[in-house]
């Protein structure tokens, strides 16, 4: 089966007046139709920055510098200005962090469906815009009469609601859900969470959802990408991923979790990840890392395919190759 | 971004147009008929013939913007500029506050009879004949021309005269009731056309000063069946209707302006006194609340032939204007000082009943430290404006200056003399001492030199003079604000910048303000042009020997320069300048102003004073 | 909106315009001046008065203004007249009263300084926002510097340049005055231009002057709302620049905007009173600079009290009315 | 090895100066405002030093002189060196508006912290008592003031007062309300924890993060208390004899010194008068950046 997202060698870079930051460093992903596909990583990795990149949306003085981001038969980085603006929503879409402030206070929640949706096609008339935007907030449990609601008068779990609605509005091939369910309470979460995979099945889109909350990830995705100062370290499904992390970051991000076994210790990770202006040469890792040796801090390790078919960037496997 | 670029476009023609509408609206309250005319025609114009609207229009714009005013043509109308600051409608000349003749109610009010300075000329008008009809100045009659009439077509009448005399002598809110106290005894109409007024005592220059219209002095005659029958003719507006005498009519007055037309039916002109004057129209522009503030709009309007004269100027000033303009001409054409001498020249007037004003050597120390030669240097530009006299030289006063005895009297006291080593010699005779500043001090305190004058007339010289008394060390500054005639009035410490307005042709109305009679006590309120409040029995009995004597008398002579040695010896005030009135007449439009060249009616050429109404009057048209 | 919050909306005006007048009632008398004296000696340069006969004059008039009474007892007479909206007379114009100083007035302030501080309110929050958006092309976010600059320059100082440079040197507009000389006001389109034509330049000092204030603070708050999440996700959404730019940017970006408007008005006022001054344009502020001039002290309470309470109730006006523009105050 | 990377870090560390300068460069207008500042300063206290201010008063020189060698910016009516006047007028300039603004910023201050900091009925009253002078046309009343005084009592100290009577609350609303979000902020709920005292917290931990919105209302203070005294000389209410850069431009006007053809008098007192206010304008924007960390992302 042909993916339906591709991500191939994905390069950006932000420019400030200390130099060259290289926020995410040859990103490649493939994800199938119905797939999902978790991104972890620590504050600052590139999360959001990957999930910009592929929405064509990184401003100056950021700069998407290399790579294809495909969707269907569509290369994403090839489209102009215009078809871009089209593109999003219609084939992929983003449902945003803060769900909290994503709503524009002084517009109806209808109004803000229905623009989004005359952006893509002029030929609707205003009834069956509204008819659609009323579907999509049904399909997210939520009353048709939220439509002609403003954002102050709704919680926050249905806020996060709404953004799903205008997400799925055109139904997409792709939804990036970054951090979909941040700032709400674990009741919430969950059925939001549910909800994105419920709307998910329906449409056969493929997700990535963006997250630290390793313990959501479990629940629902399938696979598991991890990224590190911006270069991906190890993709691989969630169940290898709990029980056999490879990357010596993987594990160190699986040690961390509190779980039964170690409960009430917590494992931090030791050292601090450094700043993307003054990367470390070699490995990005390699300070902080226990297994470190002499290539480690000299040469990058690159993302290989191991035997079962997991991706991990790490010295320590090369020669398994 | 373009379309919102053509958006905000939108808008702000929009909203311009919301200015062109909504500014002048409120005008369709103010002059109803002409808003009602307004709304129908151009209806009207709408429906026919489109095309040729375009050529039309202009035309009909005049004819409907004078709906209520018929059109004069700007080569008929005489535009003048000046501050009105009356409120709209006042023409009553009784109405207090009064003071409203300047503003161009003057064109509605006539005299007996006209004085023209320049010609040396009594000027009969609404009198026929004036004259003393006792020998000793206690008898006077006065014989009224037949042909006059109030512009209702009421004859006027002895009967007229009576009763603007009578309310004078009753009406103690009136300007002239303190002089008909204290002279006239009795007013007669002896019949419709004459009548008597009997003195109290002698008043040789009774007739002069009182009943003839002059400079800003004199009384109009008021109609007596208007006044007459007013509750109270102080509180009575009298509006755009009040029936008057004089040659125009106001026939709109806003705050930005007072329109004048000329009555055909004007009585001088059947009487044969004057020719139909050819001002069809006066436009008297409201150039503000102050006189004298932004006095360069007003300079460069000249130049552009928008106004054709307007109130007096700064030297520079006109001088630009005359270079821009070649066309505009002043009293004295093209040269300096550009203008006339005004009756009204300027001193240093201070309290001399204050410490330590009232040590003579103080004022003699302040006026040895004025340097009159850089006054004319610097302010006027090489013109002889400084002065040492209390009055202006016109012919009379000058013959009198020229006198053996008075030469004598400047030789010996130097009035004119800059001597910053004599002021010192005298201050420090006087008791005081230099401190550390630099400045004249006496038990601790400086000399209070704060000048009080007035910003508009006086911006020129007054910094001038608190840097030449700061330089000798007198403690000087400048007060322009609006409490400085107060403090003129109330005799507070310092000076007072401040004019003389008395004489004309003798000395003795000037010399007469320093009158012990008039010395108000420190702690009341002094007279007009009495701040110095002197007090001298000797000078006293001078005066009062002159008071019935009629100026061409040799003993009047002699007491006068008397009464100028007085004058000198003691400093009573410390003359500074002439007054110059400096205007600038446009001949673009109008010929024939009063100049040295050219008297026209005689009278002195600001149209804002009495005598405005003969400058207008005797205005020709140009010849293209 | 509850009747309770109109209810203390309208006691706060109350209490703003009861300061304001007590203020301008207390302040002028803190000098021993007398108004009345001055203009009756200012009147007295007619030569005939003597001294006695002003006394009696000044006494009488003092007698009509309540001058001679307790302080205390013109404070009560004050606030009372004012809660009568009776504003008194005016000194130098006797016996015109300051309510009909203002009436005639205030259509040509209304004309000149509320249609350009709505203009200038308008240009500069539109640059202001533009300068913030990062998608406006380069030059057209530049054209706001200048405006910011402009701040520097007092609106007087740029009215007498423009004076001298455009009505003085070029003669391409009048010199001052409400309308051409000789002109009698009527309702025609050419004395419309006429009237128009006179307050372009006053208009110009007066918006390029203030321009610079709402350039700035709209950039600022443009800054703020382009970074909000709805702005972000706006743009996810697919939306056209202009979309954004018009419904989630700028027309959040201005809610704080509206509620300066009334200020902005007040500080206008300022630069008015000098500029209607200047150009000889018979409005509040040359009503106010004459008063001050002549210290008619009844027109300059009358004019600043009467400035205060329009300023006072536009503010409790946007206030009262904020909520039809921002959903979220509403209920 | 993590003492290897703090190394590291601390050698790529530029020093604050170069930091300042980088950050100026990010900010030009902070930058241009401090360069017009400085030049300003540099000239009034160069003249200052090098000028006989008393040919900044009437009489002193040749009146009417266009600039020349002799006289650089001219002479006026009165026979005054003008570049005496400009550099006694910008320093009594900049006397009037730092007088005022300091001890405007000052009051603002201190009310501001009392008010946001201890609450209650004596916020509801500050609060209140600046919400209603509000919409009190302040410079009408600065009017009212000054034209009540007597002229004699007009000086450069007076006219700093009465330009600082009303011009605090608008430091103080802006201190209040950051000291009400700082008051919100984690470090100041741990110095509380922590057991420091009212007074402790205020000056060691909320009054230095505060010092960008203190420095920037000053500015701000400087700056209307200039644009006010210039509006006070303008209807020739300052001190009338001073050269005040407001008293020059005006005598300029009222003289008629552009019809007259001495386009020098009024135009370098203007000159310097934007001058001034324009850096102060940067200097305030400028400071408004850098206290605001969502409008400094902007740059």
């Amino acid at each position: 089966m042909e993916p339906v997202l591709k991500i191939e060698n994905l390069q950006v870079s932000y420019y400030t007046d200390a130099g060259r930051a290289r926020a995410l460093d040859g990103a490649s992903l493939a994800l199938n139709a119905g797939e999902k596909l978790g991104l972890v990583g620590e504050s600052g990795s590139g999360k959001s920055t990957m999930a910009l990149a592929m929405m064509r949306m990184i401003k100056p003085p950021g700069r998407i510098e290399g790579g294809r981001v495909i969707v269907g038969d569509t290369d994403l980085t090839t489209l102009t200005e215009d078809e871009m603006l089209k593109t999003r929503l219609e084939k992929i879409t983003y449902i945003p962090q803060g769900a909290m402030n994503s709503l524009n206070p002084v517009m109806r929640i209808g109004a803000q469906m229905v623009d989004a949706i005359k952006a893509h096609d002029k030929s609707l008339s205003k009834a069956e815009m509204s008819e659609m935007s009323m579907d999509s907030l049904e399909s997210v449990d939520l009353d048709r009469s939220v439509f002609k609601m403003y954002a102050h008068e709704l919680s926050g779990g249905m806020k996060q609601r709404v953004c799903i609605a205008i997400g799925i509005l055109l139904k997409p091939q792709v939804i990036i859900a970054d951090e979909p369910t941040s700032a709400l309470d674990v009741v919430t979460q969950r059925q939001v969470m549910e909800t994105i995979d419920r709307v998910q099945e329906t449409l056969g889109a493929a997700i990535i959802l963006i997250g630290h909350d390793m313990g959501l990830m479990a629940q629902f995705v399938d696979k598991v990408a991890v990224l590190y100062t911006g270069r991906l370290m190890e993709v691989c499904t969630v169940r290898e991923m709990f029980t056999n992390p490879q990357h010596p970051y993987a594990q160190a991000l699986i040690r961390s979790l509190p779980s039964f076994d170690n409960k009430g210790v917590f494992h931090g990770i030791p050292g601090l990840a450094p700043a993307l202006l003054r990367l470390p040469s070699g490995c990005t890792f390699h300070p902080r890392c226990q297994h470190a040796t002499e290539i480690c801090t000299t040469t990058l390790p690159r993302l290989e395919q191991m035997e079962n078919g997991r991706l991990v960037a790490c010295h320590l496997y090369s020669e398994q190759v | 971004m373009k379309k919102w670029l053509l958006t905000l476009l939108s808008v702000l023609v929009l909203l311009s147009m919301a200015l062109v509408a909504c500014g002048p609206q409120e005008e369709a309250t103010e002059t109803p008929q002409v808003a009602e005319e307004a709304t129908e025609e151009p209806a009207e114009e709408a429906i026919e013939e489109p095309a040729e609207e375009a050529t039309e229009e202009p035309a009909e714009e005049v004819e409907e913007a004078a709906g209520a005013l018929k059109e004069v043509p700007r080569e008929e109308t005489l535009v003048l500029g000046w501050s009105i600051a009356s409120p709209l409608g006042v023409t009553n000349p009784w109405a207090v506050p009064g003071y409203t003749h300047q503003e161009g109610n003057t064109f509605l009010w006539e005299p007996l009879y006209w004085f023209g300075i320049f010609a040396d000329e009594e000027i009969p008008w609404l009198a026929e004949s004036m004259e003393y009809s006792k020998e000793d100045f206690t008898e006077l009659t006065i014989k009224m021309n037949p042909v006059a009439k109030w512009s209702d077509g009421v004859p006027v009448t002895a009967a007229d005269v009576v009763f603007t005399f009578e309310g004078q002598m009753s009406d103690e809110k009136l300007p002239y009731h303190g002089q008909f106290d204290q002279f006239v005894e009795s007013v007669e109409a002896v019949d419709d056309l004459t009548v008597v007024v009997t003195f109290k005592q002698p008043a040789p220059r009774f007739m002069f000063e009182v009943l003839m219209l002059k400079f800003d002095t004199g009384i109009p005659i008021v109609p007596a069946h208007v006044l007459g029958e007013v509750d109270n003719w102080n509180e009575y507006v009298g509006d755009l209707d009040m029936p008057h005498s004089g040659p125009y009519t106001i026939v709109s007055w806003d705050n930005n302006q007072k329109i004048l037309d000329l009555r055909e039916d004007w009585w001088a002109v059947e009487a044969g006194l004057i020719d139909t004057p050819d001002v069809k129209r006066i436009v008297m522009f409201n150039l503000g609340g102050q006189i004298g503030q932004n006095m360069d709009v007003v300079a460069q309007r000249i130049v552009n032939n928008e106004m054709d004269s307007a109130l007096d100027m700064r030297s520079d000033l006109v001088k630009s204007i005359l270079e821009q303009n070649s066309d505009v001409t002043t009293h004295a054409g093209n040269n300096p000082p550009y203008g006339y001498l005004d009756w009204w020249p300027n001193s240093l007037w201070v309290n001399t009943q204050l410490p330590p004003y009232d040590d003579v050597r103080v004022r003699q120390a302040m006026n040895r430290c004025i340097d009159r030669d850089t006054i004319d240097e610097i302010v006027y530009e090489g013109a002889q404006i400084a002065n040492v006299y209390p009055f202006p030289l016109y012919p009379g006063l000058q013959a009198f200056v020229d006198s053996p005895e008075v030469q004598a009297l400047i030789a010996q006291y130097e009035p004119r003399k800059f001597d910053p080593d004599e002021a010192a010699t005298l201050m420090t005779d006087a008791g005081f001492a230099l401190n550390g500043d630099g400045l004249w001090e006496k038990d601790g305190e400086t000399v209070s030199g704060v000048i009080n004058g007035f910003e508009g007339i006086h911006s020129d010289i007054v910094p001038v003079l608190v840097e030449m008394l700061l330089n000798c060390g007198f403690d000087a500054s400048v007060n322009f604000g609006d409490n400085a005639f107060q403090n003129m009035v109330d005799g507070e410490a310092g000076f007072y910048m401040w004019g003389h307005g008395a004489s004309l042709k003798d000395p003795y109305a000037a010399l007469e303000l320093y009158h012990g009679k008039y010395s108000a006590a420190l702690g009341t309120t002094a007279g007009s042009n009495r701040w110095s409040r002197y007090d001298n029995p000797e000078y006293d009995a001078i005066l009062d020997e002159m008071a019935p004597l009629a100026s061409d008398d040799p003993r009047f002579h002699e007491l006068a320069a008397q009464a100028m040695e007085i004058y000198w010896r003691d400093v009573i005030d410390i003359p500074i300048i002439q007054w110059l009135h400096r205007i600038a007449y446009n001949q673009t439009y109008w010929v024939n102003w009063p100049t040295q060249e050219n008297l026209a009616a005689g009278s002195n050429g600001a149209f804002w004073a009495h005598t405005g109404q003969l400058v207008v009057t005797n205005l020709k048209q140009a010849q293209p | 909106m509850s009747i309770r919050k109109i209810i203390e909306r309208l006691l706060f005006l109350v209490v703003v315009i009861w300061t304001a007048s007590t203020i301008t009632f207390f302040i002028p008398r803190i000098s021993s001046r007398n108004p009345i004296r001055e203009r009756f000696g200012q009147l007295a340069r007619t030569g005939g008065f003597s001294p006695d006969d002003l006394e009696i004059i000044i006494e009488s008039y003092n007698q009509k203004f309540g001058l001679d009474k307790p302080l205390w007892e013109q404070y009560a007479d004050y606030i009372g007249s004012i809660a009568r909206l009776d504003l008194g007379v005016s000194l130098y114009q006797y016996p015109k009263t300051v309510s009909e100083l203002i009436q005639e007035a205030i259509p040509w302030t209304l004309g000149l300084l509320v249609v350009t501080t709505i203009l200038s309110f308008i240009i500069g929050n539109v640059l202001g926002a533009v300068a913030a958006w990062p998608r406006a092309p380069r030059w057209l976010r530049s054209i706001a510097t200048p405006f910011i600059l402009f701040m520097g320059v007092p609106p007087v100082l740029l009215a007498v340049f423009l004076l001298f440079f455009v009505a003085f040197r070029l003669k391409a507009l009048p010199l001052g005055g409400a309308y051409s000389i000789g002109v009698v006001p009527n309702q025609s389109l050419k004395f419309y231009l006429d009237v128009l034509r006179h307050q372009l330049l006053p208009a110009l000092a007066l918006i390029f002057g203030t321009v610079g204030g709402w350039v700035l603070s709209m950039r600022g708050m443009g800054v703020t709302i382009q970074g909000e999440d709805y702005v972000l996700f706006a743009e996810h959404k697919g939306l056209s620049g202009f979309t954004i730019f018009r419904d989630y940017y700028l027309r959040n970006a201005l809610l704080p905007q509206v509620t300066g408007f009334a200020l902005a008005l007040g500080n206008m006022v300022t630069s008015g009173i000098v500029i209607e001054q200047l150009f000889g344009l018979p409005g509040i502020g040359t009503v106010l600079y004459n008063a001050i001039k002549a210290n008619d002290y009844l027109v300059i309470y009358g004019v600043v009290l009467f400035i205060t309470i329009a300023i006072a109730t536009l503010m409790v006006l946007v206030e009262l009315l904020y909520p039809l523009i921002d959903p979220r105050i509403r209920e | 090895m993590t003492t290897t990377m703090i190394s590291q870090q601390e050698f790529l560390q530029p020093s604050r100066v170069i930091l300042f300068f980088r950050y100026l460069r990010r900010n030009p207008g902070l930058f241009i405002g401090f360069f017009i500042l400085i030049g300003l300063i540099l000239f009034t206290v160069i003249g200052v030093l090098t000028i006989d201010s008393s040919d900044a008063y009437p009489l002193s020189v040749k009146p009417k002189q266009p600039p020349s060698l002799e006289y650089p910016f001219g002479t006026d009516f009165y026979g005054r060196d003008l570049l005496a006047a400009m550099v006694v007028g910008m320093w009594q300039t900049a006397l009037i508006g730092v007088l005022a603004g300091a001890l405007g910023t000052f009051i603002g201050v201190a009310l501001g912290f009392i008010s946001a900091y201890f609450g209650g009925r004596l916020d509801n009253t500050i609060k209140g008592v600046c919400q209603i002078l509000q919409p009190i046309p302040v410079f009408l009343i600065q009017v009212v003031i000054a034209g009540s005084l007597d002229k004699r009592d007009v000086t450069i100290y007076t006219m700093a007062l009465i330009v600082v009577l009303l011009a605090w609350m608008w430091p103080t609303l802006v201190i209040r309300s950051q000291v009400l979000s700082m008051k919100e902020r984690q470090f100041v709920s741990v110095a509380k924890l922590s057991g420091m005292g009212d007074l402790e917290i205020i000056f060691a931990e909320i009054l230095p993060n505060l010092l960008p919105f203190i420095a920037a209302s000053f500015v701000w203070s400087v700056f209307s208390a200039v644009f006010t005294s210039f509006y006070l000389a303008v209807v020739g209410l300052g001190p009338l004899r001073e050269p005040l850069l407001g008293n020059t431009i005006w005598a300029a006007q009222s003289q008629g010194a552009f019809f007259n053809g001495w386009w020098w008098w009024p135009l370098f007192p203007a000159i310097a008068m934007v001058l001034i206010l324009t850096s102060l304008a940067l200097i305030n924007m400028g400071l408004d950046e850098l206290a605001n960390p969502r409008v400094r992302r902007m740059e």
